[in-house]
């Protein structure tokens, strides 16, 4: 893949045409299949994961049936303003950038964003003071926190997944001290914090976690208080194309229902291991 | 561990198998599109009117100049658009959707045909001139030299050109993913992903394109040695 | 369209771009030497020589240049032996790293094409510098290659188009070249379409200059 | 001994009239007009690069006049203004001609990745849709008689010069054209087999075929032709009999041509 | 007229012994033995086929012989046994004899990618390292002695078949090679340019140079040459003075094949 022209193509941003009530039946509901645990492939080619239970669990809420496209990461966007399906569920963040091209519905996961390093490193030994930052409000100690961390990573190489909420998070705050590289994938920056090139990496805890828990991930750890709020503040929600009110209340609906009635905890603890749904 | 790659509902064999045979069908089809609009513009860039030479080299320059992904999400995204256009011209109403398949070969096939090209129009000016005029001066028309004398003669200097643009195109069919279709990358990810097994599942699909290259590279050094027949040469191999 | 904002992310997109060439002209001169060799080899009478020259083409044809640029950077940075040994500073450096697998690549295919422009030139051309006393070495500095390089010229001019495009892969092993300048500004400035026409355009340059180049050398090296 | 006598000489088989062509600033043909009746056989002499090649390629089209008119059996070859001075108005045209008018090339040009045989039968099966077998029973009568049938399966890069020279002889001849054009047909043969070409030829002349042989064997062109025509820097400075040509030349310049000849 | 007189004869500048040359089951060359003092000009005839270009070619080891001795002014081409047969031991040896040893090919092989001129100073500036405007100024009077100055800088596809003959002989005289292969250096010339031919040959052969002539034209050999060589498949079959053999042949065959060019 070359260029994620996320965003392209507004001007051909017909829908098809809407289902009475704006509910279409069946929803086409586009998957990456390849974010385990939000969405997979199981060895049979079915798709499961997360994602999936919740989806199916909306749809059967709006009163339609769900019909899930597997579909590279690269191409969503473009393809759902083409109107080639209703919506998109793919542990996608709600970032500024993309509610200029698509809306999204209310979030529905969220996780704090870690910053690891190797057990040896003396960045492990330091006291921040603090557990989280709220990026939404910064408060002084939050703040002296925050200045700690830039004096300590000063001059540090510094790696994030590439056009993701973290990268977005280390050019807005950390740009000015550290040099910044971007990887393709969780897979390719864990490499490199392997072979010594980034010392330092940043993302969700979630995919930490997935990589501590492995051989591999031994000898790193977390440090430092972890981040949400603010840049991170909105988590993981539907994307559906603009200009569709009503299934964008439909979907806030069942979902904000979901997490009333503990469905959406229960979800998130079966696939995660904790409860990461957002209040 | 290679439990994994078990057919059936257990494994990713027969996922991994419908990739490959997918990337097989997309790559074949692609590069014959390829054939056809490389040798046809070719043919315009070597003796058409002006303005058919200006279209070919506007062809040429533009899809060997941007990003062979762009060209895809072009037709992916306007492909249909276009067509529901020219359908609308000819009195049909709705709008048609084009099959991931047809945009994929389509993109991948234009793309390829880019390249081809100039492999093709260098191989035909390779061709010796007295070659063709003794054809002509037997009174042969331009079809006949073209199938019995140009193409046979033309395929000598154009082979590894073209076995070259095979293997693009081959690669190049990774990026029919885009447009939804499961083919050999695609499904290895997939598993690799689901099962956090990336070195089973990248090798498996090396192993794989090795084994489609191992087959091509055969049967292109076959034609070549077919194509070289009565040929004398002073560096061989 | 935000004229302000495109013109603050002009040096970095124009910083890109020179990475870009950077990587293109030195693994294009690289790789051109690196083929010859490979086209040698491959023709040569050595069963040895061209045994291991046919692996090597066969290796860097048949599997995607991202696999390899992946496997010089990550892959051998897992070995502890490299990660000790003399190599690494280069091998730490992705800019190295890109230009290594870049060579590697362009050279396997650079190598098909010359071989079979060597191939394809006339008996009789070959016979006379022989008959005239030139030593291989001469032979092929003067007639062999003069004459392959005239009808390689297109199938090149397609392999040094390709490299240009190529580069953009480089962005994978986090080189801020153009295709990597371009997405980081997009994600930043939320203005993805203006970055990619804007990149999109110095890649078109770039094919153009190419294309012109070796339509110029072609109309030079035409001899009736 | 001397040429066969024309068997009809009605309708010029060939007539070239102020043909004109260049080669950049280079004048090669300077108003060149000839006739050959038919069943004639003509013959073609002057010195190296006066074009002689250059006539006759322009005589069926390989290289494209700038000037003047062709007619092959009578019918004129259409000429249009094209994008590069003129260009044949018919392509269909041009091909039925060349049909009729066949020719041998100075380097031969034999089509390198076919066999002997192959080379032979193409043109009767593709252009003239002869039954295959038919063809390949032709082509060995002809390959028997320009003694090459031991090569029928050898390619034109196995073979010495002079056999390339009578596989394109008779590459030409499984055409049976009205109209035969040689450049210097004899150039790689040796005596016994210019003996073998002449024989050919004259048998040609009495079926009634009009050829056109350039040649740089006085000898030659003295037994075989009814007409000689001497081309001297693109223009021709004298025809006549081979007896008259050659036995009284009047223009200097042939005199002087053909001197060094005499004196051998 | 008659050849010069042969300078010196000492020691043989060209030595074959017992040349064995197959192609597949094809075996062209049957043991041929042939000796040429220096300064001595040998012509070969024999009929198409006969093995006279092959002959040549395995002088200055173009085809590797697969039997048999060859030496170049007393030395001899070491061989050794290579995996498809004999070849020569040491590339030097066969480098340094061949710029000894000059040949023009029966199909000129001038290189298609240099002028005329660029044709004829390669080998001596590159090979021989002479200085460019020497080797220049040595082409250009080469080039007007064969009567070639105003094509200095046509390249070959632009010239005809003559002009190339020339060319490719005067890029073989650039050399100044002791010993020259001509392999029908006048097929493509009229009898004019034979002429000059001749002279240019006589001239060389006062200067010392041995040449070896492949012709089918029996006055040019008369003329040319000290010894005639009769080749006939691939055996020599007779040789002697012009004089002797075209006068007085011994062998029947011989006879036969000289017989059609005294018909004429
Ligand atoms: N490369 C080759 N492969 C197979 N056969 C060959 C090859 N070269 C020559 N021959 C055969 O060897 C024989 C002798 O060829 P050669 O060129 O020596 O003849 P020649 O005496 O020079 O004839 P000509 O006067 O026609 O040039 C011919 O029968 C020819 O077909
Ligand atoms: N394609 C070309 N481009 C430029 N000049 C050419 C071309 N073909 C021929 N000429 C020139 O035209 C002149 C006539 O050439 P042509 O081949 O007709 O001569 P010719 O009479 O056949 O000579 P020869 O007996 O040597 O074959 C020559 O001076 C030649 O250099
Ligand atoms: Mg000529
Ligand atoms: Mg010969």
């Amino acid at each position: 893949s070359v260029m994620a022209l996320s965003g392209c193509g507004k001007e051909e941003a017909k829908q098809a045409a809407p289902a009475p009530g704006g509910i279409p039946n069946p929803l086409r509901v586009a998957t990456e299949g390849a974010y385990p645990p939000y969405n997979m492939v199981d060895a049979s080619g079915n798709l499961i994961g997360f994602e999936i239970d919740m989806m199916k669990d909306v749809c059967k809420r709006m009163g339609t049936e769900c019909q899930f496209i597997a579909q590279a990461w690269d191409g969503m966007i473009p393809a759902l303003q083409a109107g080639r399906f209703d919506a998109i569920v793919a542990g996608m963040s709600i970032t500024e950038e993309r509610l200029a091209a698509v809306d999204f519905s209310k979030g529905y996961t969220t996780t704090p964003a870690y910053l690891v390093s190797t057990n040896a490193n003396p960045l492990q030994e330091a006291d921040y003071g603090i557990e989280r930052i709220d990026l939404t409000e910064i408060s002084p100690d939050e703040q002296a926190a925050l200045d700690k961390i830039k004096g300590l990573l000063k001059g540090k190489v510094l790696g994030v997944q590439t056009s993701t909420i973290h990268a977005n998070f280390a050019d807005t705050y950390l740009a000015d001290v550290v040099d910044i590289r971007r990887y393709e994938t969780q897979e390719n920056l864990a490499l490199d914090l392997q072979t010594g090139r980034v010392e330092v990496g940043l993302a969700d805890a979630i995919t930490w976690n997935a990589f501590l828990q492995r051989p591999e991930g031994k000898d790193f750890s977390y440090f430092g208080p972890g981040f949400d709020g603010g840049l991170f503040g909105r988590g993981q929600g539907i994307a559906i194309a603009k200009g569709r009110p009503e299934l964008l209340a439909a979907l806030d609906k069942a979902i904000a229902d979901m997490k009333a009635d503990g469905t959406m905890k229960n979800l998130s603890v079966q696939w995660f291991g904790f409860d990461s749904s957002m209040p | 561990m290679l439990d994994l790659l078990r057919f059936g509902s257990e494994g990713w064999g027969d996922e991994i198998a419908s990739g490959a045979v997918m990337t097989l069908l997309v790559a074949v089809s692609a590069y014959l599109v390829g054939l056809f609009l490389g040798s046809g513009a070719a043919a315009a860039k070597l003796s058409g009117p002006a303005p058919l030479r200006w279209l070919a080299a506007l062809y040429t320059t533009v899809v060997r100049g941007v990003p062979a992904l762009l060209v895809i999400w072009l037709l992916f995204f306007g492909g249909s658009g276009l067509v529901t256009w020219v359908a609308t011209l000819f009195g049909y109403g709705g709008r048609v959707e084009l099959s991931a398949f047809a945009v994929g070969v389509a993109a991948v096939g234009i793309v390829s045909g880019a390249y081809a090209t100039e492999v093709i129009r260098g191989a035909v000016r390779a061709v010796p001139k007295g070659q063709l005029e003794a054809a002509r001066a037997l009174g042969m028309g331009r079809l006949l030299i073209l199938r019995r004398i140009l193409v046979p003669q033309a395929l000598r200097y154009a082979l590894p050109g073209l076995g070259n643009v095979w293997q693009m195109t081959l690669k190049d069919t990774t990026l029919v993913s885009v447009v939804s279709l499961a083919e050999l990358m695609r499904q290895a990810y997939l598993g690799m992903q689901s099962t956090r097994q990336p070195f089973l599942f990248y090798v498996t699909a090396a192993i794989l394109y090795m084994v489609m290259t191992t087959c091509s590279e055969a049967l292109f050094r076959a034609l070549s040695r077919r194509a070289d027949r009565g040929v004398r040469r002073a560096v061989s191999n | 369209m935000n004229v302000e904002m495109i013109l603050s992310a002009l040096p970095t997109l124009f910083a890109g771009a020179f990475v870009t060439v950077q990587l293109v002209v030195l693994s294009l001169l690289l790789g051109f030497a690196l083929a010859l060799a490979v086209a040698f080899g491959r023709l040569s009478s050595n069963r040895v020589i061209s045994g291991i020259t046919g692996a090597y083409v066969f290796l860097f044809r048949s599997t995607p240049l991202l696999v390899q640029i992946f496997l010089i950077y990550y892959g051998l940075g897992q070995f502890e032996s490299i990660r000790e040994s003399f190599l690494w500073p280069v091998l730490r450096e992705a800019y190295w790293c890109a230009i290594i697998a870049l060579t590697l690549n362009t050279a396997a295919y650079t190598g098909e094409i010359l071989r079979g422009g060597i191939q394809a030139i006339p008996f009789g051309q070959i016979e006379a510098a022989r008959a005239l006393g030139m030593s291989r070495p001469l032979l092929y500095r003067r007639i062999v290659l003069p004459q392959a390089l005239r009808t390689i010229l297109p199938a090149y001019g397609n392999e040094m188009i390709q490299m240009v495009q190529a580069t953009s892969l480089a962005s994978a092993i986090t080189l801020v070249e153009l295709t990597g300048a371009a997405r980081t500004i997009a994600s930043r400035s939320f203005q993805p379409v203006e970055m990619f026409v804007i990149a999109g355009a110095l890649y078109l340059a770039m094919t153009f200059v190419i294309t012109q180049g070796v339509r110029w050398a072609e109309k030079k090296t035409a001899t009736g | 001994m001397s040429p066969v006598p024309i068997v009809s000489g009605s309708v010029p088989a060939v007539e070239v009239e102020a043909l004109h062509k260049r080669f950049g600033d280079n004048e090669v043909l300077k108003g060149v007009s000839l006739n050959a009746a038919e069943g004639e056989v003509v013959a073609l002499i002057g010195s190296s690069g006066s074009g002689k090649s250059t006539l006759l390629r322009c005589i069926n089209l390989l290289e494209i006049p700038d000037d003047g008119i062709v007619r092959i059996g009578g019918e004129q070859i259409a000429m249009k203004r094209g994008r590069h001075g003129m260009m044949p108005a018919d392509g269909r045209q041009v091909e039925r001609i060349r049909q009729r008018c066949g020719m041998v090339f100075q380097s031969f040009n034999l089509w390198t990745h076919m066999t002997v045989l192959e080379n032979i039968i193409e043109a009767p099966v593709h252009v003239l849709k002869q039954p295959k077998d038919q063809a390949i029973a032709k082509a060995e009568a002809l390959l028997a008689k320009v003694g090459l049938s031991a090569k029928r399966d050898a390619y034109p890069a196995q073979m010495s010069g002079g056999q390339q020279q009578r596989a394109a002889i008779a590459r030409m001849l499984a055409m049976e054209p009205k109209v035969m054009l040689f450049d210097e047909p004899t150039s790689a043969l040796d005596p016994e087999l210019v003996g073998e070409v002449l024989k050919v030829i004259r048998d040609l002349a009495t079926e009634g075929a009009t050829m056109l042989i350039v040649t740089h064997e006085m000898a030659f062109a003295r037994e075989v032709s009814h007409k000689v025509v001497f081309l001297h820097q693109g223009r021709i400075e004298e025809q006549g009999t081979p007896a008259d040509l050659f036995g009284n030349p009047k223009s200097e310049r042939c005199r002087q041509f053909l001197s060094r000849d005499a004196q051998r």
